[in-house]
């Protein structure tokens, strides 16, 4: 129990990637909300691989969080600015107002 | 060569004539087909005078036909006495009734059809009896069957024309399916369809035993019977003859050529013609035998009370089949030819007669409405007193020598059925002397039941109508006499050859010769009291026939009705195919096949694609879900059965 | 046991605050609550050694990303609204399915500890001498310049895409046009002395 | 003349006509005159290619023969490669006699897209002859499948009232059908590792992969064939097709999926062939008492025809596996004898369609009076078609229910039923539309067969007469080949039994 | 250490990046409206990568230190992608202009997203595979929600951006745990490690297995697999149309090469595993791509079910993981890439008064009023529906030979029996061109670009059937260089 080990961190992303996961789809109202559970479930990812990356002695995971972390700052960039755009044409960004399109 | 212009003469003319009839004109097809018939004939003679009296029987085989594995049909013409008989029989009749047509049919807007399609039939009953196997003799079998068809259905315009049509064909079909099944059997047994072979390894046969529809039979029987089918329906035997009334809607020269003197007598032909094998087979032969004692006195049983003059010659014609089927029932083979030939003399003299009569008549057919007429037309009705003293079996008529044999063989067969077909011809001959003589009573005798307008029309038929009918009341007046010794009398083998074959165990006609004096008296005496019946019941009573009807309604109503047989037919399969036909189609088709197949099944792909649609709701956590659900239920499979 | 202690609140906090982020009524808390969490996952990386990431975390992302995405909620002006009911109506299958996917990415982690049963390839520890950012920069400057140069494209798109969406040439705008300015010639503007008292 | 590559130049002469019709141009009128001209040319030169095949084959030999090979999927079996057998030369020859026979027939009716027609009908025909000829499994797949393009537009776009029904419902229960096969065509080439269809004959397959592999094949034979009781499509189809587009589908399509079970599921399933051969009869014996009892009460008259031609079919298949040489080469010929009468069949109900846009049975009557020409025509293919003696409907007929007879008598009593039946339609038929009175005042102007609908008649009323009379100029080159894969069979079966008994 | 040799393999995709920064410049530089130069540039640069790519051959090279890796497969996935983004470029030309949305961004974009699926193709790491992908995707998320002031085609950018970053998420989680149970993300390491497993009979963890899923089901998304599908529909509707034949053909044909080298690479001796998965998504894809296309009225849409229908198909070959299966992968992929542009030529044809429509009723009587367009839309359709002798036919052809020879038969007989669902909504197509009256009239003439576009994508369709050698062998040697030891 206070022996922290690997399991532990990786416990952690666990219930962050699901609390990510959840948050998607349990989100009726604001669409930033649901990018935010992504970035949720990114930091989750994260810290599973610099858990590995700790655990394993390797560098690796490490570098690769490092490109995660630079393309989720980009992929957040053109998320905003999708949102924004959406958000001139419809006048809002409710979740349940994203449904133009279905069938 | 003599052979095949016998056979293909008519053919010729009837292609020429039917195809070419527009350009040689009626008066040109009349010629050629006539023409070409009556060489035909001649050459009949020829061939009769080489084959049959110069005993030299011969086969010509033309062309290979249909060859399949072992399976081996040709065209050929095989003519033996048998054969050289039928030629005369056919040939002559059908030049007769040729030349009558000429006159009969000359109001008529389709000279040149009618002509065609009389020279096709005859073709057709020439290669019928010229066959030498039996897939050619179908072959003969159905083009009569076609032809009879086409002629029975010439005035097209008529409903019940077309309608008696169809009904010849479809219950000739049910005996043809009979007879195909025999022919298949046959091939079976023999592993060939041509009489030579079948008739070599017949003898060898004749204990063995197949297994057919699941049950064991003694080989040849079975074969016989199915055989016997098709000859039922083309004889309009009982059971399968309610084709043969109906048929008379056809022209008479029609009802003369086919439906007495040549083509329904081709069920007897064909029997006669496999005698080989029906030999062999003693429940065969019992069978025929009791079905064609049946149908003679049936037949004439309804022949008694019908008005129309054609179905009362037509009934006559189904129980004269009787008589000939039961003769070869107690194997008198020879003397059912003998009757086929006589036979066809004089029916087709009355038929003849008949058309002259109602030609006269302003195409006037029931009896109740003629009478008195003798004195207009003088020649006809002396001739169908003849023809009707040679069919009631008078002696030294024709009739006489022919049906006489006929049950005395029946009576010297000495087996229980055979004494009770010669009972029951004796009983047909009685009824068959009464109904003669009630159509010749009601028809040229008493007083004049049509109106005036119809009277005063009434005339003798042309020349080229009657000389035809001399020339076969000729027939009906001497074939018997000419032929007894020939075909029945002593030497019969001699002239018969190898034609006919008769075991040593059915010597009933050699026993005919030998039969007690009352029996061979008995048809005479019961066919001269059939007369005096009629002419109590009809020239000095004739009260009496109300009377009788009035008190006997049931009997009376079903013997007019003809035993109900048609009813019964259209109850039990007609109307039952029809409407099964219905149910099938709209139940089994319509409703359970496409309902459940196709339709059904697009149905329900249209459901499931809604479905699927409504599935793409549109919402973005509705398609996250998916995703996620996706995932958990493949990482779930794995832990519970990757493992 | 320190160490432990530190572990424990670090993670309860992230792990608190992520569940704040999705249920916080007003977007902006939820913002804040992603930068907490953000925070007390960057503890937890230094707490596995890794310095730079942490540092990059705190530096790069709250510092942009999450303050962009504060931007952005605030830019939007939403009403905080109640959303409860949707968020009840899908919670129980909701919940349902994130406990058994959360179940299960539990229960392969013993596996890890205990039976690891696929040797680690040659591996690529971290320097001995060096610090962890020297490591790293010595790493991806060399083995995966692939990578960082790619990871620059990538952020490259990000930019022309943003300004393809969202830019707007404005009509109307007064704009200084420096070169306009120089370009001038002298001729073109005449000096004049102007009297008081009288016009041109 | 062997050496020529007489069957890919049958097979491809009308796509090259299609092609050339493809590239003319200018006002409507001429294009449809020169369209017309050039796929009646293109298609009488098939036909006269084609009889080079037939004249020069050797039916003395079981091979295969004008056999042409050229790779064509490198990395696998799969090559081009054709030839034809006794079995399969006549079927090429049908489909060259009636296309030409079809495209003069609807110089009339087809006013339409003329142009557009006539390349479907050449494209059809370049499939239809290639699936005959061909020698490989996917060649012959591909061919087979092919088919359903052309066919689905012509009647699509040229049918009748349903024909949007008629069209999705032959296409997609075809397909349906094929589909399967495909697999199991593909499931052979995975175990014998080869698509060469002489070789596949040669293989083996182990009994239980042949079982599967049968009913497979017979999904979709079966709905080509038609048998019972996924026949509905073919009654809609026909019905709803134009005259000549009815005309190949009874005459060629229909043989398609007999042809299969012949190339296919007999020589090279023999045991599964023998397992299942009950089925066969079982449902042959009902597609023709019961199509023959529909066909009995329909009062339209392609409709009563088609399901004739199910009737028919059903004596097919009873043939086909009678195993015996009389049933299987009376279900070649009556398959011949088939496609030509049903063809002239439909191309008669074309006659009086063209001139009254019905073909409600009761809308006619009395025909005979205004047209005796065509009554006369028609009354020799419908005796034809009820398998009178001396007309080809006979010959097969007869050859099968003897070889049916000989295996088996309840079947060939039941089959030979429809003896009775099928004169009983045809006949209520041929009354309702020919006999009676004309009465129908629009009738009373009805005109008699017009010199070019004389041309395309002449041609098949002296097929089906020399056909009748002279049948052996067919069947005599069928023979080696029957025999042959007979004899395999028999082989195959006996070793069979020879297998179950040593299991036991 | 020579840095020369080391970029070699890597000179196509170089001169891309380099060519896209430079018209980047130049589009920012120049002042006017240079959509059309910029595009003309882009089919240039993709035309000269296309040489680049075929000649560096067929060997196998890697550089990066293995991060990247060209080979026949590569080079053979490359040449599609950069045919189907050429094709889908010069198609959209005419569109932005008529639609007056030109912007020199848009050819520019699409290059970087063909750089980004080279990437991915070439990748052999999950690190240089995420990073090609997310380039890929962050360019294809801009391209969607391109028509800026439409309301559809944001809602569609938003849309694919959401999911598609949920996808990532869930690629990565599955990457992280494939690092963290193997020690390694380098694709040949992967492979090193799990040929130990199997060769020791052990079996993989269940935390292998479950990034293994969690992998697929991000690579699913990509490629619009079932149940990861949802997007796609939405998406191809509302993008604007030339980015939505540009979606359907590249970024698929890239993923589903992805996934290809992804199972038989790392994950080649996990085959028994995945197998199941891929398995059940084929199958899935493919009935509710033929489903669900059945009630579609817009064209996009039904085209977009049609694809998760084809996407379907492929993944059968890659459940039948042999050379055949890949083979058949590759063919069905050369051969859907024609059909789709066709198709989309066709769509982006259809106008009435100048506006575009999307309706598939629009397209009522088209053989009356436009006979040649009409032809070959009724020839792909036949094509995509899998009917001989047409190329489409082919495809589907040898995705099943590969199943059945794998021993699938199920998934081969559902999936032929889906064809023939799917057949019907094709059919339906050809139907209103050819059997339903017109209704409005399409306007003419198409235009040049389109013409050509279309009637190569016909004689493709029509002429594989007669000349099938030069795809089919080129295939099967991009194929079996995935299967080194069957060689």
């Amino acid at each position: 129990m206070f022996e922290i080990g690997l399991s532990h961190y990786l416990t952690v992303a666990a219930i962050l990637f699901t609390l990510g996961v959840m948050g998607i789809f349990l989100n009726r109202k604001n669409v930033i909300i649901i990018m935010m559970s992504v970035e949720l479930i990114l930091l989750a990812v994260n810290i599973n691989f610099v858990a590995f990356s700790s655990y394993l002695n390797d560098l690796v995971g490490q570098v690769f969080a490092m490109f995660i972390l630079t393309v989720a700052a980009a992929e957040a960039a053109i998320g905003l600015a999708i949102v924004v755009v959406f958000f001139r044409n419809r006048g809002s960004i409710a979740v349940e107002e994203i449904s133009q399109l279905k069938g | 060569m003599i052979y095949v212009l016998t056979v293909f003469l008519p053919l010729l003319g009837a292609v020429v004539a039917g195809l070419f009839g527009r350009f040689i004109g009626d008066r040109g097809a009349q010629i050629v087909t006539c023409g070409l018939l009556l060489v035909s004939a001649v050459l009949a003679g020829v061939i009769f005078q080489k084959v049959a009296l110069g005993g030299q029987p011969e086969t010509v085989v033309l062309a290979n036909w249909i060859q399949s594995g072992t399976f081996s049909a040709t065209w050929s013409i095989k003519v033996d006495t048998l054969t050289a008989v039928m030629l005369i029989v056919v040939t002559w009749v059908s030049s007769a009734v040729h030349i009558y047509s000429v006159g009969y049919m000359s109001h008529d807007p389709s000279i040149a059809r009618f002509q065609s399609y009389l020279s096709l039939f005859t073709f057709a009953m020439l290669m019928l009896v010229t066959s030498d196997n039996l897939v050619q003799m179908f072959f003969g079998w159905e083009g009569v069957g076609v032809a009879s068809y086409l002629l029975i259905g010439f005035w097209y315009e008529k409903p019940s024309a077309s309608s008696a049509a169809i009904k010849a064909f479809v219950v000739n079909r049910v005996g043809d399916f009979g007879f195909a099944l025999g022919i298949f059997g046959v091939y079976f047994l023999f592993g060939s369809v041509g009489f030579d072979a079948i008739f070599a390894a017949a003898a060898d046969k004749a204990n063995a035993t197949v297994t057919f529809f699941g049950v064991e039979w003694h080989a040849i029987t079975i074969c016989c019977l199915l055989l016997f089918v098709g000859a039922m329906g083309k004889s309009a035997q009982l059971g399968l003859h309610t084709w043969l009334p109906d048929a008379m809607e056809g022209p008479t020269p029609v009802s003369a050529l086919i439906h007495a003197a040549t083509m329904v007598t081709a069920g007897v032909f064909m029997v006669a013609r496999m005698s080989p094998l029906f030999e062999y087979s003693d429940t065969a032969l019992t069978v025929i035998t009791v079905i064609g004692a049946s149908t003679a006195l049936f037949a004439a049983t309804v022949g008694c009370v019908q008005n129309d003059i054609k179905r009362i010659i037509a009934y006559s014609t189904c129980s004269q089949l009787g008589y000939m089927f039961f003769a070869i029932g107690v194997s008198a083979y020879q003397a059912a030819i003998f009757h086929l030939m006589t036979h066809a003399f004089f029916k087709a003299l009355l038929f003849l007669g008949a058309g002259s009569v109602i030609h006269a008549m302003s195409d006037e057919q029931d009896i109740r409405r003629m009478g008195g007429i003798w004195k207009h037309v003088k020649v006809t009705w002396v001739l169908m007193w003849i023809g009707s003293l040679a069919l009631a079996g008078i002696p030294f008529f024709a009739g006489y020598y022919s049906k006489d044999t006929i049950l005395e063989a029946a009576w010297a067969s000495h087996t229980m059925v055979g004494q009770a077909a010669y009972w029951m011809g004796c009983m047909a001959a009685f009824l068959t002397a009464f109904y003669s003589w009630r159509l010749l009573l009601l028809t040229f005798h008493g007083r004049p039941r049509a109106d005036e307008h119809v009277m005063a029309h009434v005339h003798e038929s042309p020349a080229v109508m009657l000389i035809p009918l001399l020339f076969l009341a000729g027939g009906a007046l001497f074939a018997g006499w000419l032929g007894f010794d020939l075909f029945v009398g002593h030497h019969n083998a001699e002239f018969w050859g190898k034609s006919i074959l008769v075991t040593a165990a059915h010597p009933s006609l050699e026993n005919a010769h030998h039969v007690p004096s009352w029996v061979a008296l008995l048809p005479t005496v019961v066919a001269a009291s059939g007369i005096a019946l009629a002419y109590l019941m009809y020239a000095f009573a004739p009260g009496i026939p109300p009377a009788l009807a009035n008190a006997l309604p049931g009997l009376y109503r079903f013997v007019l009705n003809k035993w109900y047989f048609d009813e019964l037919y259209d109850k039990i399969f007609v109307k039952p195919a029809f409407k099964l036909g219905r149910a099938l189609w709209q139940g089994g088709d319509g409703a359970l096949i496409d309902g459940v197949g196709p339709d059904g099944v697009a149905a329900a792909t249209i459901v499931v694609a809604r479905r699927v649609g409504r599935a793409q709701s549109g919402y973005l956590y509705h398609y996250a879900f998916a995703m996620l659900i996706g995932v958990a239920v493949f990482v779930t499979w794995y832990i519970f059965n990757a493992r | 046991m320190f160490t432990a202690l530190i572990f424990y609140m670090f993670a309860g906090i992230a792990v608190a605050s992520g569940v704040m982020v999705i249920s916080a009524r007003n977007p902006v808390h939820s913002v804040l609550w992603l930068i907490l969490a953000f925070f007390n996952a960057a503890g937890l990386f230094l707490l596995l050694g890794a310095e730079f990431l942490a540092m990059l975390l705190v530096i790069v992302y709250v510092g942009a990303v999450a303050v962009l995405f504060l931007f952005v909620v605030m830019m939007l002006d939403i009403n905080q609204v109640e959303f409860r009911e949707g968020f009840l109506q899908y919670l129980p299958t909701g919940a349902l399915i994130g406990f058994v996917l959360l179940v299960e990415l539990l229960t392969m982690f013993g596996g890890w500890a205990f039976a690891p049963d696929i040797k680690v390839l040659a591996a690529t520890p971290p320097l001995e001498q060096a610090s962890n950012t020297v490591a790293l920069g010595k790493l991806i400057y060399t083995k995966y310049v692939y990578l960082f140069q790619a990871s620059g494209l990538v952020l490259l798109v990000a930019m022309i895409g943003t300004i393809l969406l969202t830019h707007r040439k404005r009509t109307g705008v007064r704009k200084q046009v420096i070169a306009d300015q120089v370009a001038r010639s002298p001729k073109s503007v005449e000096l004049q002395k102007v009297q008081t008292g009288r016009g041109i | 003349m062997n050496d020529w590559p007489l069957l890919s130049l049958t097979t491809f002469l009308p796509l090259l006509g299609a092609l050339f019709i493809l590239t003319i141009r200018g006002e409507a009128e001429v294009v449809a005159r020169n369209a017309r001209a050039v796929a009646l040319l293109t298609s009488v030169a098939t036909f006269i290619v084609s009889l080079f095949i037939a004249l020069n084959f050797n039916g003395a030999s079981a091979d295969f023969q004008f056999k042409e090979t050229a790779t064509w999927f490198p990395g696998t079996t799969i090559a081009y490669s054709m030839g034809v057998d006794g079995v399969s030369m006549w079927f090429v020859i049908l489909s060259t006699f009636l296309t030409p026979l079809c495209i003069l027939s609807s110089f009339g009716s087809v006013t339409t897209r003329v142009k557009e027609y006539m390349v479907a009908f050449l494209v059809l025909e370049t499939l239809m002859v290639g699936m005959f000829c061909a020698l490989d499994l996917v060649l012959f797949y591909v061919f087979f499948e092919g088919v359903l393009i052309p066919m689905f537009i012509i009647i699509g776009v040229w049918g009748g009232q349903r024909r949007v029904y008629a069209a999705f419902k032959l296409f997609l229960y075809t397909l349906l059908g094929s589909v399967l096969m495909l697999v199991a065509m593909l499931a052979m080439y995975a175990e014998a590792h080869t698509t060469d269809i002489p070789s596949l004959m040669a293989h083996s397959f182990p009994f239980a992969m042949q079982l599967w592999l049968w009913l497979a094949f017979f999904a979709s034979f079966a709905v080509k064939v038609p048998m019972w009781p996924v026949h509905t499509w073919l009654p809609d189809a026909h019905v709803e097709a134009p005259t000549a587009g009815s005309v190949i589908l009874a005459g060629v399509l229909l043989k398609m999926g007999a042809y299969g079970f012949l190339r296919f599921s007999v020589p090279m399933l023999p045991d599964a062939s023998v397992y299942f051969t009950p089925l066969i009869y079982t449902l042959s014996i009902v597609a023709v008492v019961y199509t023959s009892l529909v066909a009995l009460v329909q009062d339209d008259m392609k409709k009563l025809i088609a399901y004739s031609s199910v009737a028919h079919m059903g004596y097919v298949t009873i043939g086909i596996f009678s195993m015996t040489p009389q049933g299987v080469e009376g279900a070649i010929f009556q398959m011949l004898s088939h496609g030509v009468v049903s063809g002239a069949l439909f191309l008669c109900v074309g006659v009086v369609y063209d001139r009254m846009h019905t073909r409600e049975i009761n809308r006619y009557g009395g025909l005979a009076v205004r047209m005796p020409v065509y009554a006369a025509v028609f009354m020799l293919f419908t005796m034809a078609s009820v398998g009178l003696p001396g007309t080809s409907g006979f010959v097969g007929e007869f050859l099968v229910l003897t070889g049916i007879f000989q295996v088996n008598s309840w079947v060939a009593l039941f089959a030979a039923t429809g003896l009775v039946l099928g004169a009983a339609y045809m006949l209520v038929l041929y009354r309702r539309v020919i006999f009676g009175r004309l009465v129908r005042e629009d009738l009373k102007t009805i005109l008699d067969l017009n010199k070019r609908e004389v041309l395309v008649f002449a041609p098949l009323i002296l097929v089906v007469i020399w056909m009748g009379v002279q049948p052996a100029v067919f069947i005599d080159p069928m023979h080696a080949s029957v025999t042959k894969l007979i004899d395999n069979y028999e082989l195959a079966r006996a070793a069979h039994a020879g297998l179950s008994v040593a299991a036991r | 250490m020579s840095m020369i040799p080391d970029l070699v393999p890597a000179l196509p995709e170089l001169f891309v990046a380099v060519a896209g920064l430079a018209l980047l410049m130049l589009g920012v530089f120049r002042k006017e409206d240079n959509t059309g130069p910029v595009s003309v540039m882009v089919i240039l640069v993709l035309a000269a990568a296309m040489v680049l790519v075929s000649g560096l051959g067929g060997d196998r090279l890697t550089a990066f230190d293995g991060m990247f890796v060209v080979d026949r497969f590569s080079g053979f996935a490359k040449a599609l992608i950069l045919l189907a983004s050429a094709f889908s470029v010069a198609m959209s030309l005419s569109y932005l202009v008529k639609e007056k949305i030109g912007k020199f961004e848009y050819p520019v974009l699409v290059l970087f997203a063909t750089l980004g699926m080279m990437m991915m193709v070439s990748a052999n790491d999950f690190m240089s595979l995420y990073l090609g992908l997310e380039l890929q995707s962050l360019s294809l998320y801009v391209l969607a929600a391109y028509n800026r002031d439409n309301l559809k085609s944001t809602e569609a950018g938003l849309k694919y951006f959401v999911l598609g970053s949920l996808a990532s998420g869930m690629l990565l989680y599955g990457v992280s745990l494939l690092y963290g149970f193997a020690g390694t993300t380098s694709f040949d390491g992967l492979a090193q490690v799990f040929a130990a497993g199997e060769s020791h009979h052990v079996k993989p963890g269940i935390g292998i297995i479950a990034g293994l899923v969690f992998v697929v089901a991000g690579l699913s998304f990509k490629i619009s697999a079932v149940p990861f599908h949802m997007w796609a529909p939405d998406v191809y509707e509302g993008a604007p149309t030339p980015v939505t034949s540009f979606f359907a053909v590249a970024p698929k044909i890239a993923a589903l090469c992805l996934f290809v080298r992804v199972m038989t690479g790392p994950f080649a001796d996990l085959a028994d595993q995945w197998r199941q998965v891929v398995s059940f998504i084929a199958f899935a894809s493919m009935f509710v791509g033929a489903f669900a296309a059945i009630v579609q009225t817009n064209i996009k849409r039904l085209l977009a079910y049609s694809s998760i229908g084809h996407v379907g198909f492929v993944l059968v070959g890659v459940a039948a993981n042999s050379v055949l299966g890949v083979q058949g992968v590759l063919i069905y992929l050369a051969i859907y890439l024609f059909m789709n542009v066709g198709a989309f030529a066709v769509i982006l044809s259809m106008r009435q008064k100048g506006r575009l429509v999307e309706g598939v009723s629009d397209l009522a009587g088209l053989s009356k009023t436009n006979p040649v367009m009409a032809f070959i839309m009724a020839m792909l359709m036949f094509s995509m529906a899998g009917i001989p002798p047409l190329a489409g036919f082919w495809g589907k052809f040898y995705v099943f030979m590969a199943a059945v020879e794998a021993g699938l038969f199920t998934l081969a007989i559902l999936g032929v029996l889906s064809s023939v669902v799917s057949a019907y909504y094709y059919l339906r197509i050809i139907k209103i061109m050819y059997f339903d009256e017109p209704a409005e009239v399409l306007d003419r003439p198409v235009g040049r670009s389109m013409a050509v576009v279309m009637a190569v994508s016909m004689l493709v369709v029509l002429a594989f059937t007669f000349v099938p050698a030069p795809l089919v062998t080129g295939a099967k040697a991009a194929a079996a260089i995935l299967f080194p030891v069957a060689g």
